[in-house]
């Protein structure tokens, strides 16, 4: 019998250790209690909780969901219970699981960013911040920060002076040149880039002549979006020299190793969380069975071996 | 009490038969399941393991539970359910559940109304099955359109109205319920079908002051309460998940005035 | 027996007479002949020849194709025969086709463009131009002229002074602000605008760690792109007022649906063309039947429909 | 002549087994395509109508024709073929074909030496045929990895090589050709299989100067030459589409230090 190798699945993002890089991505796994039995917080390298705002924000009317082909569609409307809410009934469970907790956050202006970002600051039981730069900048009529360098920079240095742990920034895929955003990014002082978002998108039920959404328009995951997030990635790997945190897409351990492979150093998942909650469970371990097949010890030295 | 939900990759079919000339029913070999699912409660089926598409989960009430096993009465509406329909005993299933929170029952209550609505029939199985061992006596009210889209029921003590009259009384399954209501003592109705028809019963139960819970649907992602997706609102004006705040609610807490979600 | 009303399928786009809405996509109906015995260029509305540059291009090197979830890669690289075989050897066998001809050009500069267009004018049996303009500009260092509103209104006012009959922009999705371009595209002359080309997207063989295109990053079409393309479709529907033909991922008569119902007055179909030649046909026979059922005689009342 | 290419929506299968253990045969009423399939075409296959995904077809050599029924040997590799491996004889298939130039034959030739690579077999069968009906005799050289992976050619005459010397000769079916050619007067060689096995098989060709023809794979998205997606390069640096032009093209037609596209 041939003596089973032991994969070392730790990766380091920007210092912040992680047991494995499997992470579970802003919005898709609630505050990490919700899918008790099937999924812990405890599997994943990570925890990225639901985007909090400063205050409790109802979301968008439904319908918020509807599928596409090989995708889904979802107009939540960054529905979240607030700040306050957020540490007070939220957090103290999620620390008690073995995991690192990366809180995500948004506002409508860089104060309300800056806000958020010094309050967790003190929170020592979350090492790390991913900011949701994909929302409408209010100030500048509804831009979003994430699709112009000049904002998204002017955003990042503006968090990066109230935050002094781990700070992550996850990139938005509408845009011209996310290699642009990234490097703008950079260059204002995030440790780490996430990348992507969801794709704008819209369906319309041809019965009723409506849109589905009752939000008309929502963000595009799953699946059908996989290649958008690898091209994605591989511009932006070429880019910046921070590391990158890929997804967009990721079903299973195959898909994971697409992105590993480009330049990911560690990944998320997001719709698949919904379709299987053991996806966590059988990335990690179809992980180390390619690193055992393909005589890798560390899955760390994955990140980017893409021959062209 | 801490619900315990599992994931079951592989639950076997047991049998799979068409029972009108739109519903389907389909027996799982589900013995963890089968232990602690209650009326009300649903499973989350993933249709094709190994393709993205359908891509996500189908939810379904649970119809009926006999020993190990657990079955769900369903209707082709579109690709999952046509797949599905495909499947055959032997075949396996990736079922997530017993999800959300199902039927109280007040065993005070003298009558227990069960008023479905064509598929609205699925959850009344094991909701009779329910009160009979709690020694109560369920009567169910039952609407479907024509007698081609009846499902036996396999409840004693059924009164049927059909859309057309080829069945039972001409009319909606509403109109039964008037006359039932009027010689009625203590009742409680537990309601499910199309959203105008919940919202009828609803209207009715509220005029007469009787407790009322409907069992509602939502376009559904995770279906543990997790992304938000399946909300509808309130009566406070507040957005509820179905998953698990629901599917069954009190009819009271709902706002009827909402756009049906589906 | 109920009678069956017949349904007057043509529509107009800014003056072009179409018999029906359903036009073949740019590249993937080749130039006519390819498809005999499975679908017709008569089937058509109209047909859109594969992209034409002045010289032949030999394309990228292979794979050039690769599938995806609910979409395909293709980097075919706009190998095509050029400007001279193009008019010479193609265009008389199609010339004899019942359909309308739409010569899709693209160019390097600003001038390669001018001077296909002004060749194109002079051919009458080609009643309308579609330009390409997701080609990199190699002026402007490579920048796509559709990523930039101020590339795109030059190169769209240069050629529409050389261009007397239908002048049709094609918009790339892959822009921060699809809108903006448009309304540039707009008031620089164009008659009409189609929408979108393909995403960009990328895909990884985990087996040789490469990827998976001989290019390395393709063009991503088909199911998976119709939410974005919809989306695309209704804001630009919303920012200019000259007609839209709408495509991405339209397999059936339900998608082409959601494009009318969502503002276009025509749309095309790409990939269904690979997967089901007589999707045509079906999409007409489709379409008619569903205004039968809504009490619709002519189809150009489909168009912008929505309710929001 | 025209090629005449249909696609036919609903072509019944008429059986569908296991002939080894990686390899399936299934056999398709088609009339209309059976009349003028030439040895080496190709049908192009949608395994799953009504779904996107898979969404493109797949290409499978015409293995043999036999009146109106056409049949395909094939491999499961991944989704599409899995999904197809679970098709029942009455479903039916949407196919278009026959595509492609298939094998040109000279009957001026003395010995036709078929060279078979693993699934490389599939078009041997049609091609055997033809050469016999023209009163020619083929002889089947064909090279698997082991004995369960071998399939009964149903070809007289044929020598077998295995990779693991489970059956036949140990060795490389080039091993087999190179015995053969060594006491052949005048050979056409055929040669289907994978990429580094024709380039092996052109070499010898090449080297002894005898005609070789080779059928090539490719990613294909229309198979009818619109789309340019399925080219390789020529020898004369030029890319040509394998669908059309191909999928056999005569063996000095190809670069064959470019590297393998599949
Ligand atoms: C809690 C709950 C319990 C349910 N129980 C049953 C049941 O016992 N029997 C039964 O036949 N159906 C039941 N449904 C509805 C069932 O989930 C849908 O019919 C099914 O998901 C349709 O899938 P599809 O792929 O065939 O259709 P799709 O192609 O996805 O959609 C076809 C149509 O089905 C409806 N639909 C789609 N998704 C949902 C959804 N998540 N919920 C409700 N409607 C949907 C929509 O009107 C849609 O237009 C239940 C729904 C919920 C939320
Ligand atoms: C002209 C031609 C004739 C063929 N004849 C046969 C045959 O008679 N029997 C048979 O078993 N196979 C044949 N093939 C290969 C067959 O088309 C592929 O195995 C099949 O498309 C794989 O589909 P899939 O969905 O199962 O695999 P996918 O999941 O799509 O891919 C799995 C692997 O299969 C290979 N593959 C995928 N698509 C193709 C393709 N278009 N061509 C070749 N390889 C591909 C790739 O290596 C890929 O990594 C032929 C291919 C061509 C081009
Ligand atoms: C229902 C849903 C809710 C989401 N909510 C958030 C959110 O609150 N904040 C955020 O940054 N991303 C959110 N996302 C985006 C995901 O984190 C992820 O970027 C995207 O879904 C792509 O990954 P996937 O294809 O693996 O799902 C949400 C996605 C979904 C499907
Ligand atoms: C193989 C292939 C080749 C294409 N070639 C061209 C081209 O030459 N010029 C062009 O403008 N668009 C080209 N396109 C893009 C299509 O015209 C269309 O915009 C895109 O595929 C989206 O539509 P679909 O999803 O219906 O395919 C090509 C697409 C494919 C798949
Ligand atoms: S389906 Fe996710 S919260 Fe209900
Ligand atoms: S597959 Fe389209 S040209 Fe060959």
């Amino acid at each position: 019998m041939k003596k089973v190798k032991t994969i070392d699945l730790r990766v380091s993002i920007a210092g912040l250790e992680l047991k494995n890089p499997v992470i579970a991505a802003s919005g898709t796994f609630g505050y990490g209690a919700e899918y008790s039995g099937l999924a812990e917080p405890g599997d994943f390298g990570a925890i990225i909780t639901k985007t909090v705002t400063l205050e409790p924000r109802p979301g968008n009317r439904p319908p918020r969901i509807c599928e596409t082909s090989c995708g889904m569609l979802n107009s939540i409307g960054l529905a979240n219970v607030g700040f306050a809410v957020f540490r007070e009934d939220k957090l103290p469970a999620l620390i008690k699981k073995n995991t690192v907790i990366i809180a995500n956050i948004a506002g409508n202006t860089i104060e309300e960013y800056v806000e958020l970002a010094a309050r967790l600051n003190k929170i020592s039981d979350i090492p790390a911040l991913e900011l949701n730069i994909s929302c409408p900048n209010v100030k500048l009529g509804g831009i979003a920060f994430g699709t112009d360098p000049a904002s998204a920079a002017a955003l990042t240095k503006a968090v990066r002076r109230a935050y002094k742990k781990t700070l992550i920034v996850k990139l938005s895929p509408n845009v011209s040149d996310i290699a642009g955003i990234a490097r703008a990014v950079e260059s204002s002082g995030a440790d780490a880039l996430s990348l992507i978002n969801t794709l704008y998108g819209m369906a319309v039920d041809i019965k009723k002549q409506r849109p589905v959404l009752g939000n008309i328009t929502g963000g595009l995951s799953g699946p059908a979006i996989k290649p958008v997030a690898l091209y994605n990635l591989y511009k932006v790997h070429h880019s910046v020299k921070i590391p990158l945190i890929g997804l967009g897409g990721i079903m299973d351990h195959r898909d994971a190793l697409e992105f590993m492979i480009t330049g990911a150093a560690a990944v998320q998942i997001g719709t698949a969380n919904f379709v299987n909650p053991s996806a966590v469970k059988d990335i990690l371990s179809g992980l180390a069975g390619y690193c055992r097949e393909n005589d890798i010890t560390r899955i760390k030295n994955l990140t980017g071996i893409l021959k062209c | 009490m801490m619900k315990k939900i599992l994931q079951i990759k592989n639950a076997p079919i047991l049998f799979h038969r068409k029972v009108s000339s739109c519903a389907r029913h389909i027996s799982l070999s589900l013995p963890a399941i089968a232990g602690t699912a209650e009326p009300g409660q649903f499973l989350h089926l993933r249709i094709s393991s190994g393709s993205p598409s359908p891509l996500l989960r189908r939810p379904f009430s649970i119809n009926d539970v006999q020993g190990d096993r657990v079955s769900i009465l369903y209707e082709v509406k579109g690709a999952g359910t046509k797949l599905l329909s495909k499947m055959l005993p032997g075949e396996t299933l990736d079922v997530i559940g017993p999800l959300g929170m199902g039927f109280d029952i007040d065993p005070q209550k003298r009558e227990h109304l069960l008023v479905a609505g064509g598929m609205g029939l699925a959850p009344m199985g094991l909701l009779a099955r329910s009160l009979k061992g709690m020694k109560l006596k369920p009567e169910l009210l039952y609407g479907c359109r024509s007698s081609a889209e009846l499902v036996k029921p396999g409840i004693t003590g059924c009164q049927i109205s059909s859309e057309d009259g080829s069945c039972g009384k001409k009319g909606l399954v509403t109109s039964l319920l008037l006359d039932r209501l009027r010689i009625c003592r203590d009742p409680a109705v537990y309601a499910c079908g199309p959203w105008p028809m919940l919202k009828a019963v609803a209207g009715i139960c509220h005029k007469n002051n009787i407790p009322c819970q409907v069992s509602l649907e939502s376009f559904m992602a995770c279906g543990v309460g997790a992304c938000q997706g399946c909300v509808v609102k309130n009566s406070d004006g507040n957005y509820v998940s179905v998953c698990d705040k629901g599917p069954v609610f009190n009819s009271r807490q709902i706002d009827w005035d909402q756009d049906c979600v589906i």
